[in-house]
């Protein structure tokens, strides 16, 4: 029978002074398998300590209880005291009875009685705990982040700069995300492009940083510390060391699309380059505009280009990564068009989303900088912008508020004043959300500086007529119908998880919320961590954000994935759950509830991912057969637990 | 008033001592009832012992009817209540109640050859006849022993073993070649056509694993041993120990009561439930 | 005068949120009764419904289950599951005719000491009236 | 109205093509009314089939046996098993196959349509009949069954005799077949829990004392539990030994199994029983009432799985055996599940 | 002893027996069984067959054996436990079951008394109703050596003669009930006997289902241990435990001890019924089961009955009263069984 010891302290008076802990000591020595039970003034100190290491060594204990405060407080102390005497940690559990009982109670006779039953059910589950060793893994220490916009860009380098190697995967052919389609960034106004574009820079030139453009993640398989990735390269037909980036492929090629960096205002040629200042600096031919890859169907491109760059043959290419890490910043997408036909958006030409109104205004852009309409390219003099567009409309839409367009609004209906000085800009608003460091000054700013007139309350209908587009809406402050006979439109609309990024979770084993953004671990302490372990969020692929924020949740999710690749091995809580095979029947209920995807069926059997467990035992008490269980607080320990603490 | 067959007499663990370690140990106890009772048993007769709380578990008594200050028991941790036992130290209480079951026919043996074919815990029946015939040494003719476990570490009674070569022929085994081995090496059976025991005037008494079992009489029969001269023990589970609870039943055999030895001659004709 | 009855009541409660919630009520010295007898699990979606039968086999006279708040899991969603099967549970026992009072679930946060407090000091006091638990007591 | 001939036809095809191993179907017994369970090997057999009111019997149970017998062979013949099935029994059907116990592939499934009617509980009938022996029963038009008795033929009203569970159904037709025969008809059922609610409605100490009353007759025959197709575990909490015991199990994994009740079949142990069984039933059991048919006690187990499952319907818009593909009742949750009744 | 009663007078006996405890036949919903009674108008000898029979009272499903203890000195406290020793009778004892107590008796006497079971026998006196219609459509005693007014096992055998009972008493134990209420009964007529005997006559032909070559049963099933019959017949068997727990001659049980407190150790050892068709029945510590699936558990159940008791004791171990047919979830039906045995070829 295992020798249990029981070494339960009085804490002074803390607990003495309402538990007799000479009685509880003498009861618990008439416990089964209890050999040795005493009680000290201080067992948390030094001497206190010794007398349980000595005990252990002298009574030969196989494990023991010290009944004291929270295990909170002082487990690791007296588990690394156990160890020192050369028992397993886990051969050491604590009794609560100071929080859960001595200070809580004032009948010493009642609170004796309560500790000792406390204690014993210690006793009755230390008796059964396994000897554990926490579980270790090696780390492959380097990190995958899966996305190139400002949050991807941020995490690689400050991953790049502290050491380690980062494979950066983009599924567009170049970097820099939305950011670089925009104008300048609010509150200060500055460049967007003159800002970004060293960063992206930097990016391409790091040694420690692998840029994978035109790629998309295909599978992922591991988990912490030792990912396996496989990443289709798509090819772009032109080899990026050749290309000389003189653009006589692009003028020769008899194919128009429309341009994606431009929102469709204009168009470009099938083999193109995203925008001049593009990262990878190369060209991409892009097949689906192509009239064929075979030289007999056009191959004008390849005649033209000098130094024989261009390669019909090249193929797709899955290139198997090992990361340690991986940071997902997939970013996001504007609401579709289609869904919000009701502001015209998408029928009339002069009715745009904010980022369309970017490029107006982005003197890289279709217009050169100058704000004009796109249907007749005049200088339209009144303009209406209007916020909440698809965000904040549970009914019709997306019940989330978006965050960045009071700001943005705010801003564009600044830079349109500052174009076009006789100009009249109106906004539809319901509110005014403007928290962050000069935010507020900014929206006033706009307000009193650049005369833009705020609109309390929503657009009931916008239709052309006579080459007006004719806003209809309510004040609600002054309760009148209003009418503008605007000659453009700009619509806020709401920020939505981007597209593809449903599947890429899903292939990643990360949650998902109800509007699809990606789900952080905890909504306040584990902002940047998904429920994954290993596997960090940053930008608004989580949730709706500006730059700055972006920017600081794409550090603070380089830091986390830092302090598992900063490390050789990572040490995991041993008390994971464990199967037993011959009673798992494979019915998959513990694979359905397990929150970290620790658990999978494999030939019918429930297998466990020991690093991924967390060991909640949610599974266990899921299973209809008993065949999974957490070590060290198994049903059988949780049966006698109950039976002691009822008195047998 | 009968005596209540079902109330167990209680004794003391006198003496613990581990025989085999690792996953599937085995542990001998010898115990001594507390009160005085007229418990006497014959050699390959079970007892029903009891750990209170846990159970009760039908043993065979490996000591020797001519001992009379303690009952011996050899036994391998396999469920609930041989668990339990290997958990007790010396001076903790069990129950025991019997002896049950027929014993070996001991006075149809005399005056022959007697050879124990035994393999792992198949050794503890085998004990308690191997000593009887050895005290009483002038009523039989030779002994031997050949025995066999898994690994050496897995063979019982070690150190009796070697005081046993002093007094009989023993011929040990183990299942698969280690270091520093120097018998026989392969099962038990193999090393009983490696000996090659004669069966003229013999009688031949097997206990072990139901498949050892098994090819050591098919080899026994090829040595040219009659059935009658073959003896074994038969188990199964039990819960009275006296052939009404209706569990360990061979055929119409109680194999508590009317086992749990037989010549191969009777269990050859018996179905195959055990 | 005969003794007052004093129920015994089994508390699972989650590591993270209710047991930290009870210690929080100690550090904060509130005073309740001591009928209670902690047993921490790790998440409140990890008590079996094993569990609460197996208390009131063994005579319990009320059995209590607590965990985090919704949302607030440390484990993210284990408590979503613990309260469909508790009250699975829970509508059960009320069906066979166990007293309702005597089976309870609280969502107590880390920093609910004083909610701790307040559900142990309610359920004392709404057990005392009923009398030990016989209905599901071991009777062997 | 489903047409033996045309089961008979289906499953000889079946047969004759080699598409199954055998069927699972109804068979008529030497001894009167009630049927027996038949395993049809061969297509000469096909006669022995029979589709009546009497045809209770939940079939699904039979591939639980059937998956064990396959997971001992050697060589198991890899072709399904056809089964006869009623709408209650295909969505125990789909029970199974939304655990993953059984493989769609492993089955072949013969639906039959209870149409407007349904089966018979034996007890209903015997009293009905007052002593008559009945020899045989058949559906007439859809209220009524004919009886033959030895004084010939008389017409019962159907909703006199028919099972309990009948006058509830959820799945007058199979909700999963590979044939069906009979029609896809639904019988309107206005409350599917109307039984339920006379116990619901006594006051709690009524409905302590009328459970304490039933349950402590429990004589702990388990054929609630032999009957029920979800209870396939290889080791039930009622059971005191470990049942998967291969090589590798060591003696403390044995000595450890729990105890959460004893064999004493005394009241508390009872409803240790009793409300373990319900509770794994919970958003599994699909009501084909079997338990309670086969209990000698007539004890009314199955108000105990119904009151879960109304509670499932009821709290969180679950009914089991409709979608293979649901995840379970307790390994899924709402954000919206109700939590009036936590503090 | 031969009498005749009144059936008016019948509750006047049952209230002189106030020294004893009374059992018999109750009612509830669908259901009768033997239970204590207090009010003897409640007494109502109209009834089918009980669906457990006196068996549970002789042989209860649950008796404890004794209770253990923590003590101080020894470590260890353990007390007998007996059943209480009082008179007790049961009416309404049907003939079968009362010939499977007689078949209890052998196994439970022999070489080591069961004083649980002897405890409870001797203490209890039968009275029986001979069965004047089958009280189950499964009836077959007239097959296995019984007939619906045997006396075998029976203190008292009471036959239904209209308006009255033809009271006989066959014992000691029977005589002593009668006694006390000796007033109540009257010498038989002539007429009363020959009635007797034309009902017996007539309950006899209204048995209609028997055994075929019951006689060649026991010889054949010795080289049937190996038959595919069993594999056949049990496809079926949902292995519970129905046929054995309601079958008066079974026996089987389990000892198991259930616990209060393992520390301070109390509780009790207690043996509860066992069965054969339970798959724990016989399965070792170490997994392995001799009786692997239920074709061997089937074929242990008719050996038993029919050949491994027969052999022992002389008697089949059944006594026809049709509980296990009746009750069997899935129609296995003994009769069918042992006719297919009968017929059994290879």
């Amino acid at each position: 029978m295992k020798r249990t010891g029981v070494f339960i302290c009085h804490c002074g008076i803390n607990i003495a002074g309402t538990v007799d802990v000479k009685k509880a000591a003498k009861e618990l020595a008439k416990h089964k398998g209890v050999v040795h039970s005493e009680e000290y003034v201080y067992m948390c100190s030094d001497p206190g300590q010794n007398l349980i290491i000595d005990a252990i060594k002298e009574k030969k204990l196989d494990n023991v209880v010290i009944a004291c405060c929270s295990p909170t407080l002082h487990e690791t102390t007296f588990r690394n005291a156990a160890k020192s005497a050369g028992i397993n940690t886990f051969q050491c559990e604590i009794a609560n009875i100071r929080e859960q009982c001595s200070w809580v109670h004032k009948d010493m006779n009642k609170a004796t009685d309560k500790a000792i039953k406390i204690t014993k059910s210690a006793v009755e589950r230390v008796r059964r705990n396994e000897s554990l060793e926490p579980i270790s893994v090696p780390v492959t220490r380097r990190a995958l982040v899966i996305g190139g916009g400002i949050a991807g860009i941020q995490s690689a380098l400050d991953l790049a700069n502290s050491g380690f190697e980062v494979v950066l995967v983009e599924r567009s052919p170049s970097i820099g995300g939305h950011m670089i389609q925009l104008s300048e960034t609010f509150p200060t106004l500055d460049c967007s492009q003159c800002i970004l574009t060293p960063k992206m820079v930097e990016v391409s030139k790091h040694p420690k940083i692998k840029l994978m453009t035109y790629s998309e993640v295909q599978e992922v398989s591991g988990y912490v510390g030792n990912f396996k990735v496989k990443i289709l390269k798509k090819p772009t037909y032109v080899d990026p060391d050749k290309c000389t980036l003189c653009d006589e492929c692009s003028k020769v090629c008899p194919v128009l699309v429309s341009n994606e960096f431009d929102l469709g205002l204009t168009g470009r040629r099938a083999i193109y380059i995203p925008f001049p200042q593009a990262i990878p600096a190369t060209y991409t031919l892009d097949i689906k505009g192509c009239p064929g890859l075979l030289p007999i169907a056009c191959g004008k491109c390849a005649d033209v280009c000098e130094p024989e760059a261009i390669d019909y043959d090249m193929k797709p290419e899955i290139v198997e990564e090992e990361v340690g890490a991986i940071i997902v910043t997939t970013g996001y997408d504007l609401y579709d068009k289609e869904n919000m036909a009701e502001y015209g958006y998408g029928k009339y030409a002069d009715v745009l989303d904010g980022l369309q109104f970017e490029r107006l205004c982005s003197a890289s852009g279709p217009t050169m900088g100058k704000i004009l309409r796109p249907s007749d390219h005049k200088e339209p003099k009144e303009v209406v912008f209007i916020q909440c567009v698809g965000s904040r409309d549970p009914e019709l839409h997306c019940a989330y508020c978006s965050k960045i367009c009071c700001m943005y609004t705010a801003k564009h209906a600044m830079l349109y004043k500052h174009h076009v000085h006789d100009g009249q800009a109106y906004i539809f608003y319901i509110d005014i959300r403007s928290g962050g460091k000069g935010y507020e000054e900014f929206v006033q700013r706009a307000v009193e500086e650049d005369g833009v007139l705020y609109l309390r309350g929503k657009v009931s209908k916008i239709f052309e007529d006579k080459g007006k587009i004719k806003v209809w809406g309510v004040d609600t402050l002054s309760g009148k119908d209003i009418e503008i006979d605007a000659d453009m439109v700009v619509l806020a609309t709401a920020m939505r998880p981007s597209k593809g990024a449903e599947e890429l979770a899903k292939k990643l084993k990360i949650a998902m919320d109800k509007d699809g953004f990606l789900s952080e671990a905890h909504p306040k302490l584990r902002p940047v961590e998904s429920v994954t372990s290993g596997m960090f969020l940053a930008g608004a692929a989580q949730a709706p954000k500006d730059i700055p924020e972006a920017v600081a949740q794409a550090s603070g999710a380089a830091a986390k994935a830092i302090a598992i690749l900063s490390q050789d091995r990572l040490y995991h809580a041993p008390t994971v759950a464990k199967v037993n095979l011959n009673l798992c029947t494979g019915c998959g209920m513990c694979v359905e509830v397990c929150p970290y995807e620790a658990l999978s069926l494999k030939d019918g059997k429930v297998e466990v991912n020991e690093v991924l467990c967390e060991g909640c035992g949610t599974c266990s008490a899921t299973c209809l057969r008993a065949a999974i269980q957490v070590k060290n607080l198994t049903p059988l320990q949780v049966h006698e637990m109950i039976s002691i603490s009822l008195g047998g | 008033m009968k005596d209540n067959t079902y109330i167990p007499k209680l004794a003391k663990i006198i003496q613990i001592k581990e025989e085999v370690g690792g996953a599937r140990p085995i542990k001998t106890f010898r115990t001594q009832f507390i009160q005085d009772n007229n418990f006497s048993f014959k050699c390959g007769q079970c007892a029903m012992l009891s750990v209170f709380g846990k159970g009760e578990s039908m043993i065979s008594i490996s000591s020797t009817p001519l001992i009379k200050d303690y009952l011996q028991f050899s036994i391998l941790k396999m469920g609930r209540v041989t668990s339990s036992l290997h958990e007790m130290q010396e001076g903790d209480i069990i129950g025991i109640r019997g002896p049950y079951g027929n014993g070996f026919p001991m006075e149809k043996w005399k005056g022959k050859n007697l050879i124990f074919i035994g393999g792992g815990i198949g050794l503890a029946p085998i004990w308690s006849v191997l000593h009887t015939a050895l005290e009483k040494k002038e009523e039989y003719g030779d002994s031997m022993l050949i025995y066999g476990a898994r690994t050496s570490k897995d063979i019982v009674f070690k150190q009796e073993l070697a005081e046993l070569r002093k007094k009989m022929k023993v011929h040990l085994s183990v299942d698969v070649e280690e270091p520093g081995w120097e018998e026989f090496i392969g099962f038990v059976p193999l090393n009983v056509l490696e000996i090659k025991p004669s069966p003229k005037n013999s009688v031949a008494v097997t206990c072990g694993p139901p498949i050892m079992i098994k090819f050591v009489i098919q080899n026994l029969k090829a040595l040219g041993f009659e059935d009658e001269q073959i003896y074994t023990t038969v188990e199964n589970k039990m819960k009275c120990g006296i052939g009404k609870c209706g569990r360990c039943n061979i055929g119409l055999h109680y194999v508590c009561k009317d086992g749990p030895v037989y010549s191969w001659a009777e269990l050859k004709n018996l179905p195959q439930e055990y | 005068m005969a003794e007052e009855f004093e129920p015994k009541i089994v508390a699972f409660l989650c590591k993270w949120c209710s047991s930290a919630g009870s210690d929080l009520a100690g550090v904060s010295r509130m005073e309740y009764p001591p009928n209670v007898v902690p047993i921490q699990v790790m998440c409140s979606g990890s008590v079996s419904p094993l569990y609460v039968l197996s208390a009131f086999n063994k005579g319990a006279d009320g059995v209590l289950v607590s965990g985090c708040h919704p949302g607030d899991c440390h484990y993210i969603k284990g408590n979503f599951y613990a309260r469909r099967r508790i009250a699975l549970v829970k509508r059960l026992l009320d069906f066979i005719g166990l007293e309702p009072q005597r089976f309870q679930m609280s969502w107590v946060s880390a920093a609910e000491g004083t909610k701790y407090t307040q559900i142990i000091k309610d359920f004392v006091q709404e057990l005392k009236p009923l009398g030990p638990q016989t209905k599901l007591r071991r009777d062997l | 109205m489903v047409n033996l001939e045309d089961l008979k036809k289906e499953a000889k095809t079946v047969l004759e093509e080699g598409k199954v191993k055998y069927i699972i179907g109804y068979e008529k017994s030497a001894n009167g009314l009630m049927p027996v369970p038949g395993f049809i090997k061969s297509p000469e057999e096909v006669e022995k089939l029979i589709w009546t009111p009497a045809c209770v019997y939940n079939l699904t149970k039979f591939l639980v046996d059937e998956k064990r017998r396959k997971s001992r062979e050697k060589k198991p013949d890899e072709r399904p098993v056809g089964l006869v099935v009623k709408g209650c029994d295909s969505r125990a059907l789909v029970v199974l196959l939304q655990e993953k116990f059984i493989n769609r592939d492993d089955v072949f499934i013969i639906g039959v349509s209870c149409e407007e009617t349904g089966v018979i509980d034996e007890k209903k009938l015997i009293k009905k009949l007052k002593g008559k022996k009945a020899e045989k029963i058949e559906f007439d038009e859809k209220d009524n069954f004919i009886v033959t008795t030895q004084e010939g033929k008389v017409k019962i009203a159907a909703s006199e005799v028919l099972a309990e569970r009948c006058l509830e159904c959820k799945a007058n037709s199979p909700v999963i077949y590979d044939v069906l025969l009979g029609e896809k008809a639904k019988r309107s059922v206005d409350n599917p829990f109307q039984s339920l609610e006379k116990i619901e409605s006594l006051p709690e100490r009524e409905r302590w004392k009328f459970w304490k009353e039933q349950l402590s007759k429990c004589i702990r025959c388990y054929a609630c539990r032999s009957v029920c197709p979800m209870c396939y575990c290889d080791e039930c909490v009622a059971d005191t030994i470990n049942f998967a015991v291969t090589a590798d199990t060591t003696a403390e994994e044995k000595a450890q199994k729990i105890k959460w009740l004893e064999k004493s079949p005394v009241k508390s142990e009872n409803f240790v029983y009793h409300l373990v069984r319900a509770i794994h039933l919970a958003g599994r059991c699909i009501d084909c009432g079997e338990c309670e048919r086969v209990c000698p006690l007539d004890i009314p187990i199955r108000f105990l799985n119904k009151k879960l499952e109304k509670d499932a319907k009821e709290l969180f818009d679950y009914e089991a055996g409709f979608d293979p593909e649901q995840p379970s009742l307790v390994s899924s949750f709402k954000d919206e599940d109700p939590e009036d009744f936590i503090r | 002893m031969e009498k005749v009663l009144d059936k008016k007078s019948f509750p006047q006996w049952v209230k002189k027996l106030s020294s004893y405890t009374v059992y018999a036949p109750v009612q509830e919903d669908e259901v009768w069984n033997y239970e204590v009674i207090t009010n003897p108008e409640q007494v109502n000898l109209d009834f089918p067959n009980t669906v457990l029979s006196p068996k549970k009272i002789i042989f209860p499903q649950r008796e404890v054996y004794l209770e253990f203890s923590a003590s101080n000195e020894d470590g260890l406290e353990v007390k007998e436990v007996l059943p209480e020793e009082e008179p007790s009778v049961i009416f309404g004892v049907r003939p079968c079951d009362a010939r499977a107590l007689t078949l209890t008796d052998k196994v439970f006497g022999g070489d080591f008394e069961d004083i649980y079971y002897w405890k409870r026998r001797n203490q209890v006196a039968l009275v029986g109703l001979a069965c004047h219609t089958p009280p189950s459509p499964n009836c077959f005693c007239l097959s296995v050596d019984g007939s619906p007014f045997s006396k075998e096992g029976l203190d008292v055998l009471m036959s239904d003669l209209g308006s009255k009972y033809f009271v006989e008493a066959f014992s000691k134990k029977g005589e002593q009930l009668i006694n006390p209420a000796k007033t109540l009964f009257k010498p038989p007529t002539e007429k009363d006997k020959k009635e007797l005997d034309k009902n017996r006559t007539e309950a006899k032909k209204r048995i209609s289902r028997q055994i075929q070559n019951i006689k060649k049963i026991p010889p054949k099933l010795k080289g049937m241990f190996d038959s595919s019959l069993w594999d056949e017949e049990s496809m079926s068997c949902l292995r519970c435990g129905i046929c054995t727990y309601l079958c008066p001659t079974c026996h089987c049980f389990d000892i198991n001890d259930e616990i209060f407190s393992s520390s301070p150790l109390s509780g009790k050892r207690i043996r509860t019924w066992d069965n054969c068709q339970f798959p724990d029945f016989t399965m070792h510590s170490s997994g392995h089961n001799p009786r692997q699936g239920k074709a061997s558990r089937l074929r242990q159940r008719i050996m038993h009955k029919f050949q491994y008791f027969v052999e022992r004791y002389k008697n089949y171990q059944c006594t026809g009263c049709g509980r296990c047919i009746s009750r069997c979830p899935v129609g296995i039906d003994i009769i069918e069984v042992l006719d297919k045995v009968s017929s059994y070829e290879g």
